[in-house]
């Protein structure tokens, strides 16, 4: 969508884009929409974050997105299959799990086998939402078997368990605990590599600024986003 | 306005008539629980009843298909309880019913504050209905009615809870209020049926008993509750052989009415208390009639003492009591003369 | 009965917004309805893992509804009869559950009653582990129901008013028959919509709960959690599963609603 | 006044189960407020999408407020003042938002006010669009609050009864007279408790809202919104937040009570 | 039982003390607001008076550092309205002052029953009091007041609402029943004071205006409201040269207490209305008392007409007042012989 007159320094149009991506992106998005702004004159980016099926929810209702960026591949296919998207989606980052523990590590995880240790309170992704079925794929490929206290919804939700220090440990991906910083300690596991979750973006069609949302997923595979997006923890497609 | 009333409610056993004449006003006595305030209720369009018709000057309000809304009837009730409106001012509160009317605010107060003047509680205006005391709000509740101005008024016991100090000034004022009204007006109080109202209607077990201009009904009641309102003793039994015969054996003589009634009549004798000589033993003497009964009671009123036996009554003067030594339980002879006894058929 | 009937009309436009209000409720569900596949219906609601879904949902929401009446009852009554210095700030702050966004909510509780929480130690000393059990799902929607209980109760005592209560006393009644035989019978029908609300606000709990107790199929993942699950996957199943829901709550409050009072 | 004081007292038991649950509400407050970095608060708290979010949020609880009590006080008098047939159904139907999972009633929303809803082809013949507008904001706000409103306040009208309304109509005032001076005036304290648990609603609602309207700087990120994804990057930063937002609720509702009425 | 109490209201302007000895029933007269309910509550502890005590049989109840609440006190208070429980039924109301002194509820209701018998409602026990007349509910409110076996027991108006017929019957029955009890009984109807109390408290303005044995206060009353609840006409004025002076140049004879007043101290006088003869002119012959003043009121009864002028009235005969051609605004002359008329300071 568009809106006119607004206070823009200069006097001129403001053009807005909207940019629908998965609430995984918010830091990296942000960052990324103030560079394409200062980039194109005019121009000042709006975002919507949130669960990737919550998303495409909306955009299929009719929701005024330009662009779409998903955290999975499922998701962005039901909005290809709902024919919402203008051009065919591509992907542009990677993301890999990780463990997440607090700061001290009680439990003294070192490796994704330690998981399935009794007694330990492990959080993990439900396996309906992206992560989960990550963490269920590394499982079922290393052969361990997880009993969780609890399968959240989201990742946010197992980070926020780990950093209060109610669990031991949360399976959740390399960027989140990249973002988490000190409140969490991240320990990586040579099996991580196996299992990648991809990023998909595309423009979505009815959009008002088509050129514009084209520019922005330019943007995002150029240089400048993908830099950030590295800097973030993501991985390259 | 005419008012005329049919009503039947089922559940309450209460199947009364009522009619009222334009700018008449009609007591309504009767024991607790007779049908006087369902009465009203039905009336006022508060109560539906089960089959019955309400008809003001001419205009079904209530009937079998009719049904007019209660504040299109433009009649006011004044229910037993004074129901004032706890948020409003007692000025507020009796200014509500010209307010609806379409009258102005200061119109409806200047209104309001001359019917608080009327009842003599002028001062209170400004006071919430939580801060008055019991027989204060029921004044404010006589004001708020009357300030309704409706065209039928109704008024359940508008005297309740009022000192005496109050109640002929009050008495007074609703006398010339109501003159020139249609009022049905509910009471235990004899004074307010013989000075307000002209016609009486006698209520008992929800069915009316009796009814007639109030002095025909106060002085010749037909019914033992009339009979006790209007301070009269009465015996009830059948004519026979020139006498009224009791249920108990007691046969009174008295004034007897023309025609004659037939033997085997129903018919009541009436007497007043003040006709009553009270004695320990029979006397001889002059045709009396004579009653023998156990004294319930002694109430002294004034100089006298209202000798009580169940139903009936004598007043004797306290000397008198003295020395009979009357105390409850005793028993004793009630003598009436002939002459001071009204026998009539109900 | 007939003349049970009421006679005083309301107002006839009052039922223009009622009408229009009663319609932005219903539409939405009847557009809800609309979306149901009746085929798939039966199989989806009848599943092991919604049925256990259900089944901890309404056994955890009684228990919190209990709860919240045996808290909320005493507190109505000490915020309506008494009053204290700051009891208008006690007021406003058992208000806070109401407008906390419930993820918030339920940090606080994992703040409180976690293991590194408030009374962490305390709890760890007693044994007890309250986060990731049934008991933090309870506790959660205790936490965010009680406030429900106690606004609407505390207004049905006030709107009580104490008079009946003064003549009970007057009778002899020491304060606990008057509350047992007087206050609670007579408030009986703010009670019972009091409590009904706390049970559905309880019943529709989400956000306090995941955050505070998780999400574990037989132990925490109450219906509502079950749904947002379902929903990533196949959201017409979550809206026909939410009818589910919406139709025991229906019942439910039907079954406890006493004959004659309010709801 | 020292006559004005309460004479019947409350049983002393009492106050342990009240104790009890004023704890169980503030202690998990006290647990959040402790974890506040005061230091960063302000600077967060005055930050240009927090202030955005708030006035927004304030802007259509304010709204969605005044639209429940237009549409709920009619709702409730037709409830507790007429009796018709289904009306049982009814009453309860007009429960279902509170059971109703947020999301999922915002999920009704769109399928009834969307592009492709129930009325989805009549608004677009008006060139209405409303969903993912502030509009939204506010249906669905009012949407999940209205239930609340009308609860409570057909409770109160219950406990009111009729008979000061038979009074007024007997005096002749008309059903509109006897709405506006007697049966409002009356039940205004549940009125008011009624309208601010609607405000706490709508000031906290998140699901519908996400849902329905989606989540956009200006016109739909209300503050629960601004606080979910603020949870996202920087949890404490939300705790502080949802503070903020207890804050303005317990101060608009100070500053909407009454003088001497419950709330 | 004995109760001794002071009480100031600042609010409500009322400044009361009261004694009540063991078994003894006070009843308490005054017109409405003079502050009677206020008394009670303040004895009930409903309300905590701004200064007061209030002593129950040695122990301070109220006081200025004490005070007792109102459910230990076993002061039991029937207050002006009914106010039963909406919730129980008319037994289980009755029972509840049992029920709560710890009796079984076989027996509770056992009592409840006969209570019930004793008011005359027992028929209605099952009922709820919303299905209840206004007399009906104030009949088991009194019940309900009586079977809770106070210590003390406050009756306030407990006759209002009640039909002329079982008021009779109910004062009987609370005469048996008050006999041996501690009671204090706020009423505006004399016959009650007169039956039931040994004591008589007249409150008027929030004062105390007199107090004692029942007959006293009754046929000699000092204030005009007591006059006029007891029914005799009270002149008010100063003693000068063997006569009372009113205010108004009125000179009344009549019989003078021993020692006689002094000029200038304060005096009443004070006749009944039956004493009072009614004129249209001035009579002649032998020395009376004559006050010229202007009908107000014609209130018949009986088989006599109360005539009220302002605050005096005269009993006449129906016949006599017929003759006289009486209407309110005639001025008439109300002629009183001196050995009629009671003279003592106030
Ligand atoms: N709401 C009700 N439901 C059922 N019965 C009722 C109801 N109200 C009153 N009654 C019964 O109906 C009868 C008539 O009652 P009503 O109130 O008309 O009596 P009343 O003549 O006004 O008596 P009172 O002098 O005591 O006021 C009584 O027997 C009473 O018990
Ligand atoms: N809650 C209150 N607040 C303030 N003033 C009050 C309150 N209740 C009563 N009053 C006032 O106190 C005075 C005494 O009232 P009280 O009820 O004791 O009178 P009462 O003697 O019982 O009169 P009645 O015969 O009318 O019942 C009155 O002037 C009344 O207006
Ligand atoms: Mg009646
Ligand atoms: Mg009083």
């Amino acid at each position: 969508g568009s809106d006119s007159g607004g206070s823009d320094g200069s006097g001129g149009e403001t053009t807005t884009l909207t940019v629908y991506a998965a609430a995984s992106l918010t830091s990296s998005f942000e960052e990324i929409g103030t560079e394409f702004e200062a980039a194109h004159d005019g121009v000042r980016v709006k975002f919507s974050f949130g669960g990737s099926a919550d998303l495409v929810t909306q955009i299929t209702e009719g929701a005024p997105a330009d662009v779409f960026a998903s955290a999975d591949t499922t998701t962005m296919d039901q909005l290809v299959d709902a024919d919402r998207v203008a051009d065919d989606p591509v992907d542009f980052a990677t993301n890999t799990l990780e463990i997440a523990t607090p700061p001290d590590n009680p439990a003294e995880i070192t490796r994704f086998q330690d998981l399935s240790r009794k007694g330990l309170q492990l959080v993990v992704c439900a396996p309906e939402v992206p992560c989960g079925a990550a963490t269920r794929t590394t499982a079922d490929d290393l052969g361990v078997t997880l009993t969780p206290v609890s399968e959240e919804q989201s990742v946010t939700d197992v980070l926020a368990k780990v950093t209060s220090g109610e669990a031991d440990a949360g399976v959740v991906y390399a960027t989140d605990v990249t973002a988490a910083g000190d409140a969490v300690t991240g320990i990586t596991y040579p099996e991580s590599g196996d299992v990648v979750n991809t990023y998909p973006i595309a423009p979505v069609t009815d959009s008002e600024e088509s050129t514009l949302a084209d520019d922005f997923v330019d943007f995002v595979l150029g240089d400048t986003g993908q830099g950030i997006l590295r800097a973030a923890g993501f991985g390259q497609p | 306005m005419s008012l005329e009333l049919s009503a039947r409610v089922i559940e309450r056993d209460v199947d009364v008539a009522l009619e009222v004449a334009d700018r008449e006003t009609v007591a309504v006595l009767g024991p607790n629980g007779a049908g006087k305030s369902t009465l009203l209720a039905v009336a006022a369009g508060l109560l539906r009843p089960d089959t019955g018709r309400v008809v003001l000057d001419g205009v079904e309000l209530t009937g079998p298909d009719v049904w007019v809304a209660p504040h299109a009837r433009r009649i006011a009730l004044l229910a037993q309880d004074p129901l004032l409106f706890p948020h409003l001012s007692v000025l507020d509160n009796v200014a509500f019913g010209p307010r609806s009317r379409g009258v102005r605010r200061r119109a409806a107060h200047e209104q309001a504050r001359s019917w608080l003047e009327e009842v003599g509680v002028a001062d209170l205006a400004v006071r919430r209905p939580g801060q008055l005391s019991g027989g204060q709000a029921q004044r404010v509740a006589v004001a708020r009615a009357l300030a309704a101005d409706p065209r039928l008024l109704l008024l359940d016991e508008p005297m309740a809870a009022l000192d005496v100090a109050v109640r002929p000034a009050l008495r007074q004022s609703l006398r010339r209020v109501l003159a020139d009204r249609t009022v049905v007006l509910v009471t235990h109080d004899v004074l307010d049926a013989l000075l307000l109202a002209d016609r009486v209607v006698v209520v008992d077990g929800g069915r009316v008993v009796e009814s007639g201009p109030t002095t025909e009904v106060l002085t010749r009641p037909r019914s033992p509750f009339t009979a006790r309102i209007a301070g009269l003793n009465m015996v009830r039994g059948v004519w026979r052989d020139g006498a009224l015969d009791g249920a108990d054996g007691t046969v009174v003589t008295g004034l007897t009415p023309d025609p004659l009634p037939a033997d085997g009549d129903r018919v009541v004798a009436v007497f007043r208390p003040s006709a009553v000589s009270v004695f320990r033993d029979p006397p001889g003497g002059s045709p009396r009639n004579t009653i023998t009964t156990t004294v319930t009671e002694l109430e002294p009123f004034a100089d006298q003492v209202r000798v009580r036996a169940g139903a009936l009554a004598a007043d004797v003067t306290t000397p008198a009591a003295a020395e009979l030594d009357l105390v409850p339980g005793l028993r004793v002879v009630f003598s009436i003369k002939a002459t001071e006894v009204a026998i009539y058929p109900t | 009965m007939r003349t049970k009937q009421r006679q005083v009309g309301l107002p006839a436009w009052i039922f223009v917004p009622a009408t229009l209000g009663a319609a932005l409720v219903l539409l939405p569900l009847v557009g809800l309805v609309s979306r149901v596949e009746w085929g798939s219906f039966l199989e989806l609601v009848t599943s092991e893992s919604a049925m256990t879904a259900l089944s901890l949902s309404l056994r955890t929401s009684v228990v919190a509804t209990v709860l919240c009446v045996l808290l909320g009852v005493p507190m109505a009554l000490v915020l309506a009869r008494t009053s204290f210095r700051g009891q208008g700030l006690v007021r406003s702050l058992v208000l806070l559950p109401l407008v906390l966004p419930p993820v918030v909510g339920g940090i606080a509780l994992l703040y409180t009653f976690g293991r590194r929480g408030l009374l962490g130690d305390e709890l760890d000393a007693l044994g007890i582990r309250i986060a990731f059990s049934t008991t933090a799902v309870v506790l959660a929607q205790t936490f965010v129901s009680l406030p429900f209980l106690v606004v609407s109760l505390e207004g049905s005592l006030r709107s009580a008013g104490a008079r009946y209560e003064e003549v009970a006393a007057s009778l002899g009644a020491r304060p606990t028959t008057v509350f047992r035989r007087v206050t609670l019978p007579l408030v009986l029908p703010g009670l019972v919509s009091g409590a009904v609300l706390s049970f559905a606000r309880a019943l529709g709990e989400f956000g306090a709960t995941i955050t505070f107790a998780g999400s574990l199929e037989g132990s925490t993942r109450t219906l509502p959690l079950f749904i947002y699950n379902l929903r990533v996957v196949d959201p017409d199943a979550a809206v026909a599963m939410s009818l589910v829901l919406v139709a025991v709550a229906v019942l439910v409050i039907a079954l406890a609603r006493p004959g004659r009072s309010t709801w």
